[in-house]
């Protein structure tokens, strides 16, 4: 067995490949990433917002870019693509290669002189060709890295030979024509790939995108609805940019079509994301019209139900069941007319502004080819196989996959997933961790107790970014007549090698104790001074920047005289703030190793496991005799397995697993502690035990709901999903005398008390009512349904199920299916929904799929001081981006206590609260940030504002001697927002580094 | 809503059926999506449409379908199927469904065309080949009379010509005179071409019956014949469901054949391309006459598809001008189908058929043309009809007279089609 | 409102000598006819000194801020709001209360009795619905409602929102139907105007901070205005330095202040501050649906928010 | 027009509001030279002291700008930001501070064309208004 590799190549750019890399570079892990344009970012950079909450996507994602850009442990390696994986699990040979970037980027500093002087404009890719953008050029301004790049089809120099004004412009030299294309191996342990997917082009759809500018794709909606896009999120009618009155969505475009695209699969996302833009674009204008036209409303993940019931009920959008035939318009005219049948049959023609395809995903012919070389089995539409008990492990042993690639999806579930294949990633090389990855050296710091201020100041002329406009010299001379500056001086360029070194010289040399840089945004170059500053032996908190790039010589260009005074201002501000600054120090806290999984159902087992895996002992306490949750009572999987067979068998290997304590009949009597420290109080066997640890995961499931309505438990041919699927299991000799099988979906789900959908009953119903054909085919079987839910290849399920004659009757909640008994069967009468004709099935069964509820979860909550929503399920950090976290560290989240979902998803959920969990724990000691909260308890009241307001139960009143009844701050658990200190009436609370002190001076040098 | 119909699952025969002779035809895969029903014409007539007849079929309601008279007045036009989701193939059923009516209780116009068509083994008029062939002797000698036209010629049964025409027998039994301006095209085009005597009639009436065995005996007597005759593609002249007959049937029968088949409309483009026919629209140039075409979708969406469409508005626009030619929306692919198609013109529901046409009619007037060119013998008709029924203030019009009329060879006796506008214009 | 006293004075009396309190706050008669003064009896005997009348003017929970005792206390609507503040603030636990609510019909104005009497006031009584005012030589009888204490006129809730035990029935809870007029008036001016009205309001004040000292939410150990690192806001009698803490003063109180009337009634200088925490009391209405200290659950206004809080004021 | 050029005393949030403007600098969107920003860490964190310290040293305006409702980077810092924040200027307004003279904004840092739009209504807003006279503390003149 050749020698493991402690690195992992991530492959792919997007929000999958970012959260599988930093998983992995925060526990201990050399990760690659190999990204194929020119910066990370995939496609949630160029969404406007996010559903169901409508957070603003770049918002919530660039803090992530960034955190890759920087991380010591994560090199970026764009433009480039796999050509060839060899060598097995544990030892890869990955061949890479890398297009030319004509830019190095060693040199570039994103200054964006060349793509201002570049002469050369083409279409910009992440304006969905609605904008133009430069050859010389960034994706997007919050681009990681912000480094330029040639587009060697369109530059120019590099087509034409001639031009070359972006060399003369450079401030860096940075432009490099002669730049080749490379090829390269990278040797590493293990490979994820979150490759992504494209978009449906629906160029031959009968929907006239091809001819008329007015008819759009999604993704071409989203930057026009997004702030940062071609119309600055002025929603235009492309033709003649008019404001719309009227706007349609068409879904499926591309998906749940096996004639015109191919793609019988559906794509899981649109039906939410068009929900989502009507919403924004209604939110732009109240009286716009909009329509979404759709098969099934697929709105079946967590808070989906409601935003698609809200957008109905209150905001207005129309929703009209029905696919279009075709749209067009007429001559000159810029109107879209769609022709449709309405819900009640009338074929009606209407008018449309603006019409969106709701385009589906795809996966790139050249990536499933490249693929399917590799070893890499795929579905038949392209998709990367996995099996429902390892959902993010390929066919080739030490490849993992997340995100599109595995099959259409959304945010979370990619982010879900890409914790759990960087949990195996990892764990497959566990030996090797920290083998490769790189520790920050720890600098030897000054103190500087006792001195008084002395401030250097130091002011960029960023080329003529800045000394174009503002007087750079004559800030930097003003700044020496300021109190407390010991130097001031200007550069050419703050940012460079050079101008550091200086720096860094002129700190020791004028015994500087706080410096200030007066220059870009903190948001981008606050990092890199402040190693600067680490590299002189000052503390990093002894810094300041001033923004006058960003927030003056680019703004104010006109007036260059104010823009200096402007600048002069904020310098001098800074001054006197940068006089109050304390070095602060980022205290390290010891993380107790061991990890408590609480509940011992499939997801807390494979949590578990997944931390076992990593080394860490467990225990896993389950309130039942018998491990295994809802598993035991369920029959197979979409794929076949046999589900108590594999449950009863990780059971096995748990118990036998040396690492983790499995305690049964075990409760939870009390949590106390926090992040690194918990001690929980188990309760078996007729004793209490405390059992200290570092890290938690909440597994604690859901269970069916048992109806009251449809006859149930009043006549036994009534059964639920998981009693039929007891029957199936046993074998029971009653289901071979059924003619007739009814299944009525959303029995308690999608109901005003329950609102959401359950994600899973579809699916488990296709499989009951496949498996009941597949022994009995002159069975009669008829669903009756609300909307079908089988999203992503489930899809194939629903096909197969109509393909074997099972029959789909919808009802809506006005008209319930309604059961009686009859003279010998039950009699189940329904409105067919096409022929709008009351029908009546005589069955000798009726399954009803019930709703998953949660399981009791408020002492958890209370425990580990972690929300819960409505209807009992606990809330996540973030929807989209942290779906298995709490806010409250060192707690993380999997399984149906989050929402309902299949085994897979609960695996993969599993999975990834491990992979958060191990970061935790591979960190050893958590540092606390510099910038947080503290309490002079001598002002302190004790009024508890500062508990209320704090979302991460950093503050508590003391419960004990000295302050008792004061309040106090956990640093640990402290993510310096200052919310505490601004509700603090008594002064009490402070927030380090950005101390009402330091601000009123600023304020009062303004 | 009345009493609630008892269903089973799965047991229709009609379903069944379909699934065993029908590709594309399983009815359980339909999602009741709507696709079909919102682009078919026929939609809401006799209260039915695609969604319902196939869920009623799905539901084994066959009873109610089996006699259902909308399997008449649908045209088989598959606009439906074009773009059904789950690729039903809902116009084949409908043929299925009607080949399953007794054959005596059949529409009569269509079956009596079926069976004349047979029992005369020329045409669907009943016309025997003697007749036709004196039709065309006798008017080869006017056309000779004819300035430029001295060598024209028509001949029938010429072994080893290149094209073999396909003559729908309605001009030379109704109209003989309409045959000439072909004629002289394919004189000026220089073209080796003949009729033939077997089957010589180009419609086929059988197979708008669903009397499969008929409408393969036709086409197999005219392959066999050509086959003998040698030539090498076999022409179908200005006629959508002639043409689908044989594209149709080679398909659907496996018919064997050593000839390519093609449409005139196709010919027309190449030989305007190549320079063989010297024609262009100067003529209309201040005359300024509006033109707009219909897109048979016999010709175009059920088998040549998009290039057919260009090349038939290729042809148009050349003859009328790019500025004076209006297309109607939606065109091509998915254009919608005049009503006149799938044998309704002789099915009997008139009402129903021109309701359906009243759609074509809207789409006509939107263009505001003067002239509908329609390259198709039931569009033709269907157009012609409900512009009069509706008041329509335009001309139908077939593609050869318009081309003729460009090059300034159309004759005076020609022109039983044009309006007062034109009924002298170069003469 | 006399009726309570015997009441007061009989649960007192039990709750002492069970032991359930270590003392009881209270009021006795003040040495001024018409004021009562707070007291803390800790003896069955000394229960007998207790009283309730309409000269009961300041609020108790202020005496009760941080006590480690057990304590009996009578209260008001007003005041018992301020006690479910204070126990949500935790200013003392609700186990160590014993509550004598007192259903309330409001407080007799200080000065509408001053201006009545034509001599020394010697007794005030309440019947509930009359005053009647006795001095050297006069005795004036007053409709009760001619004479209320301003807040007590908008008052929303005039039984304890918390008791163990009431001194009487519940009353019926007053009908308002202009609560907040008296700050409409003033939004209704123009800027310049407002301006204007609050320099006058608070051109007497001398900063002596009997108001803060009076209102029970005031128990910062450092008030803002004393804080000296930074030192902001000015010692001095400054224009600006006064109206700063008048204001945030009002702003603290903000989704907290019960309009108990407490600070306007120890104002030596008749200064009408409760307008500038009546106006945080409407806007918390409002915006908020939130009502100061009235359930135990629910924190102050501005420790909350909703997700559809009013955002037309943001751009 | 004035000559008069305000001074608007600028608390931009890190997350959302501070990337922005900065935003706004990299599309070049000119906006007058005005303010003077103070980058917080959230919106969360701006206290009434400071907003009231502007206005007493002669701010002639006060704009405090953070993210959307429901993009806090805290969660939910926007949220009692927004409470404290509607209850300040309604008082700041009643006692007399022309309406104009304090701004909230909630800008996304995807917005850069909105940062320099408020920007530039701001601006204009307070600029109308004129120079501050109301709630200064005047300082003795220094020698």
């Amino acid at each position: 067995m050749s020698q493991k590799i402690g690195s992992v190549l991530v492959a792919g750019g997007g929000i999958g490949a970012i959260q599988a890399a930093l998983d992995l570079a925060d526990s201990g892990y050399y990760v690659y990433m190999v990204e194929k344009a020119a910066s990370i970012g995939g496609v949630m950079a160029q969404l406007d917002k996010t559903f169901p909450t409508n957070d603003c996507s770049m918002c919530i994602m660039s803090p992530k870019l960034v955190e890759v850009g920087r991380h010591i442990n994560i090199e970026l390696i764009t433009l480039a693509q796999i050509e060839d994986i060899k060598g097995e699990k544990g030892n890869f040979e990955v061949e890479i290669f890398q297009k030319a970037r004509y830019v190095d980027i060693d040199k570039c500093i994103g200054c964006g002189a060349c793509a201002e002087k570049c002469p050369k404009k083409v279409n910009d890719e992440y304006n969905a060709g609605l904008a133009k953008r430069k050859a010389a050029y960034v994706p997007y301004p919050q681009a990681v890295p912000l480094k330029y790049t040639l587009d060697p089809q369109n530059c120019i120099k590099l087509t034409k030979g001639k031009c070359g004004l972006c060399s003369t412009v450079c401030p860096t030299d940075a432009i490099n024509y002669e730049d080749t294309d490379k090829r390269f191996t990278l040797n590493v342990g293990s490979v994820i790939l979150s490759t992504g997917f494209e978009a449906f082009k629906p160029d031959e759809m009968p929907y006239n995108y091809k001819n008329s500018p007015d008819v759009v794709t999604s993704l071409e909606f989203e930057r026009l609805l997004s702030a940062s896009g071609p119309f600055q999120g002025h929603v235009v009618r492309l033709s003649d940019h008019a404001e719309p009155k009227k706007i349609a969505w068409l879904q499926c475009v591309g998906s749940r079509d096996i004639n015109t695209c191919g793609n019988g699969y559906c794509s899981s996302v649109c039906c939410m994301y068009a929900i989502k833009q009507s919403i924004i674009a209604k939110e732009h204008d109240p009286g716009l019209d909009c329509k979404i036209f759709y098969m099934d409303m697929r709105t079946y993940g967590k808070g989906f139900e409601e935003c698609y019931n809200q957008a109905k009920d209150e905001l207005g959008v129309k929703f009209e069941r029905c696919r279009v035939h075709s749209v067009y318009n007429t001559g000159t005219q810029p109107g879209q007319i769609i022709e449709y049948i309405s819900e009640d049959g009338v074929k009606t023609q209407e008018e449309f502004d603006i019409v969106v395809l709701s385009v589906g995903m795809e996966i790139n012919k050249d990536v499933q080819e490249k693929a399917k070389a590799m070893g890499i089995e795929l579905t038949d539409s392209g998709f990367c196989k996995t099996r429902t008990f390892a959902p993010t492990a390929t066919s080739r042993d030490g490849i993992y996959v997340c995100g599109a690639f595995q099959a259409p999806k959304d945010i979370p579930q990619t982010v879900i997933e890409a914790g759990s294949a960087a949990l195996c990633a990892g764990a497959d090389i566990s030996e090797v961790r920290g083998t490769l990855a790189r520790e920050v050296q720890e600098p030897v710091i000054k103190d500087i107790t006792g001195q008084r201020p002395k401030i250097g100041v130091f002011v960029c002329h960023c080329g003529i970014n800045i000394g174009g406009v503002v007087d750079v010299p004559a800030v930097a001379e003003y700044a020496k007549t300021l109190p407390n500056v010991e130097y001031a001086e200007d550069n050419l360029y703050s940012c460079s090698q050079d101008a550091q070194d200086a720096i860094a010289k002129v700190i020791a040399e004028k015994e500087l104790n706080r410096v200030i840089v007066a220059a870009c945004s903190p948001r981008t170059h606050e990092p890199l001074f402040q190693e600067t500053l680490l590299a002189a032996g000052l503390n990093k908190y002894l810094f300041e920047m001033v923004n006058i790039r960003n927030h003056d010589s680019w703004v104010h260009k006109d007036t260059p005289e104010k823009a200096t005074e402007k600048a002069k201002d904020q310098v001098r501000m800074a001054v006197a703030k940068a006089a109050m600054l304390e070095p602060l120090t980022e205290a390290n806290l010891s993380i107790n190793q061991h990890a408590l999984v609480i509940g011992g159902g499939i997801s807390g087992m494979a949590s578990a496991k997944a931390l076992a895996d990593h080394g860490y002992g467990v225990t896993l306490v389950e309130r039942n005799e018998k491990l295994g949750g809802q598993a035991n009572n369920l029959f197979m999987t979409a794929q076949g397995e046999n589900i108590p067979e594999v449950t009863a068998q990780m059971a096995k290997d748990l118990m036998a697993n040396e690492k983790v304590n499995v305690i049964t009949s075990c409760t939870l009597k009390d949590v106390e502690g926090f992040v690194g420290n918990f001690k929980a109080t188990l309760s078996y066997d007729g004793k209490e035990e405390v059992l200290e640890h570092g890290v938690a995961v909440v597994a604690t499931g859901g269970a069916e709901y048992q109806p009251k309505e449809y006859m149930y438990r009043e006549d036994e041919r009534v059964l639920t999903s998981q009693h039929l699927d007891k029957k199936l299991r046993e074998n029971d000799p009653s289901l071979d005398k059924v003619e007739t099988a009814v299944f009525i979906q959303c029995v308690g789900s999608r109901e005003p008390q329950r609102p959401y959908c359950s994600r899973l009953c579809c699916t488990h119903t296709m499989v009951s009512a496949l498996e009941l054909k597949k022994r009995k085919p002159e069975m009669s079987i008829f669903v009756l349904y609300r909307d079908i839910r089988t999203y992503a290849e489930k899809e194939f399920l629903y096909k197969e199920a109509r393909d074997k004659g099972v029959i789909f009757i919808r009802y809506d909640l006005l008209n319930k299916p309604k059961v009686r008994k009859g003279s010998e069967k039950l009699e189940i009468e329904v409105i067919d929904h096409v022929l709008k004709r009351p029908v009546v099935i005589e069955a000798d069964l009726l399954s009803l799929a019930s709703a998953i509820v949660p399981n009791e979860t408020d002492k958890i909550s209370q425990f580990f001081k972690v929300p819960v929503n409505d209807q009992g399920f606990f809330v996540e950090a973030h929807v989209k981006l942290a779906p298995s976290d709490f806010s409250t560290d060192g707690v993380f989240l999997a399984g149906l206590a989050h929402y309902p979902k299949p085994i897979d998803e609960a695996i993969a959920q599993a999975q990834a609260a491990a992979s958060s969990a191990v970061t935790l724990l591979a960190s050893k000691e958590i540092a606390t940030s510099g910038t947080v909260a503290w309490v002079n308890p001598a002002f302190c009241s004790g009024c508890g504002a500062c508990v209320a307001v704090c979302p991460y139960n950093a503050p508590s009143i003391r419960k004990e001697e000295p302050y008792k009844g004061r309040a106090e701050i956990n640093p640990v658990l402290c993510k310096g927002c200052g919310a505490c200190v601004a509700s603090c009436r008594s002064g009490a609370l402070h927030l380090s580094g950005f101390d009402e002190s330091q601000i009123l001076a600023m304020v009062e040098e303004a | 809503m009345g009493e609630p119909a008892k269903i089973r699952g799965s047991s229709g025969k009609l379903s069944e059926m379909a699934k065993a002779m029908v590709p594309d035809g399983n009815l359980n895969a339909c999602l009741t999506c709507g696709t079909c029903s919102s682009g078919c014409p026929a939609t809401g007539l006799m209260d039915m449409d695609p969604r319902k007849f196939i869920r009623m079929a799905v539901l084994g309601m066959d009873e109610e379908l089996e006699r259902h008279d909308w399997v008449w007045v649908c045209t088989m036009c598959k606009r439906c199927y074009d773009v059904c989701p789950m690729s039903i193939n809902i116009p084949q059923l409908i043929y299925e469904v009607r080949a399953r009516w007794p054959r005596e209780e059949r529409p009569k116009g269509i079956r009596a065309s079926c069976d004349m068509h047979v029992q005369s083994n020329g045409g669907a008029m009943g016309v025997p080949f003697e007749d036709f062939q004196f039709t065309v002797e006798d008017l080869v000698e006017e056309c000779r009379e004819q300035e430029g036209f001295e060598n024209l010629e028509a001949p029938i049964d010429k072994e080893g010509a290149m094209f073999a025409l396909n003559q729908n027998s309605r001009e030379p039994v109704t109209e003989p005179e309409e045959l000439m301006p072909l004629w002289k095209i394919l004189h000026k085009a220089g073209a080796d071409w003949t009729y033939y005597s077997q089957m010589w009639g180009g419609e086929n009436y059988c197979m708008f019956l669903a009397d499969d065995e008929s409408w393969e005996m036709i086409v197999r007597k005219q392959v066999d014949h050509l086959h003998k005759l040698g030539i090498k593609y076999f022409v179908n002249t200005e006629c959508g469901h002639s043409f689908y007959a044989i594209y149709g049937a080679i398909r659907r029968f496996n018919i064997e054949c050593n000839f390519e088949f093609i449409s005139i409309i196709q010919l027309y483009a190449k030989w305007i391309r190549e320079g063989k026919l010297q024609v262009n629209s100067d003529w209309n140039k201040e005359l300024g006459i509006k033109f707009t075409v219909q897109d048979p979708c016999n010709i175009i969406r059920k088998s040549l598809r998009e290039e057919m469409a260009e090349d038939l508005r290729f042809v148009v626009k050349t003859v009328v001008g790019e500025e004076n030619f209006v297309d109607m929306t939606p065109n091509g692919v998915l254009n919608y189908c005049c009503g006149g198609g799938g044998g309704s013109l002789q099915a009997g529901y008139n009402d129903e058929r021109r309701e359906y046409g009243k759609i074509k009619f809207n789409q006509i007037q939107q263009t505001n043309a003067d002239y509908v060119i329609t390259p198709c013998h039931n569009c033709h008709a269907q157009v012609e009809d409900i512009g009069h029924h509706f008041n329509g203030k335009y001309h139908t019009v077939h593609l050869w007279t318009i081309i003729c009329l460009a090059m300034g060879i159309l004759g005076e006796n020609e022109r039983i089609y044009l309006g007062e506008d034109l009924a002298d214009f170069g003469l | 409102m006399d009726a309570y006293t015997d009441k007061i004075k009989e649960i007192s009396k039990k709750i002492l000598s069970e032991g359930k309190v270590d003392v009881v706050i209270g009021f006795r008669k003040g040495t001024l006819g018409y004021m009562s003064e707070p007291y803390m009896a800790k003896s069955e005997k000394e229960a007998e000194n207790l009283v309730f009348d309409c000269n009961c003017r300041m609020n108790l929970v202020n005496y009760v801020t941080n006590r480690k005792d057990k304590v009996g206390i009578v209260v008001k609507g007003c005041d018992s709001r301020n006690l479910v503040t204070h126990i949500i603030e935790n200013k003392i636990k609700r186990e160590q209360l014993y509550i004598i609510g007192v259903p309330c019909t409001g407080l007799a104005d200080k000065k509408a009795l001053l201006d009545l009497a034509e001599g020394e006031i010697t007794s005030v009584e309440d019947d509930n619905e009359t005053i009647t005012i006795k001095g050297d030589g006069f005795e004036k009888k007053v409709a009760k409602s001619d004479v209320l204490q301003s807040n007590c006129k908008t008052c929303i809730k005039r039984n304890p929102v918390i008791f163990d035990e009431l001194a009487g029935p519940e009353v019926a809870e007053l009908e308002i139907s202009d609560r907040f007029a008296d700050v409409d008036e003033v939004e209704k001016m123009s800027a310049d105007e407002r301006w204007n009205f609050f320099g006058e309001l608070l051109s007497e004040c001398t900063r002596c901070y009997a108001c803060r000292n009076a209102c029970p939410l005031c128990y910062c150990p450092t008030c803002f205005v004393d804080e000296s690192r930074p030192q902001w806001v000015g010692k001095s009698d400054n224009e600006t330095d006064v109206l700063t803490y008048h204001f945030l003063r009002a702003f603290h109180d903000a989704g907290r202040c019960t309009d108990c009337g407490a600070c306007e009634a120890a104002c030596p200088m008749d200064i009408k501050m409760r307008y500038f925490t009546r106006k945080t009391i409407k806007d918390c209405v409002e915006k908020y649906g939130s009502e100061a200290g009235m359930e135990l659950d629910k924190r102050p206004a501005l420790d909350q928010y909703k997700i559809n809080d009013p955002n037309e004021f943001i751009k | 027009m004035s000559e008069f050029e305000p001074k608007i005393i600028t608390f931009l949030c890190n997350w959302c509001s501070y990337g922005a403007a900065d935003l706004a600098g990299v599309s070049r969107f000119q906006y007058p030279p005005s303010m003077r920003v103070i980058r917080v860490p959230c919106s969360g964190r701006v206290s009434p002291k400071m907003i009231l310290s502007a206005f007493r040293k002669g701010a002639d305006g006060v704009w405090v700008s953070g993210c959307h409702p429901g993009d806090c980077h805290y969660i939910s810092g926007n949220y009692y930001a927004r409470r404290k924040f509607d209850v300040l200027n309604e008082m700041l307004e009643y006692v007399g501070i022309e309406k104009g003279r304090l701004h909230f904004s909630w800008i996304s840092s995807a917005e850069g064309v909105k940062f320099a739009a408020v920007a530039k209504d701001v601006i204009e807003t307070v600029t109308k208004l004129g120079p501050a006279k109301k709630f200064i503390k005047k300082l003795p003149e220094v020698a």
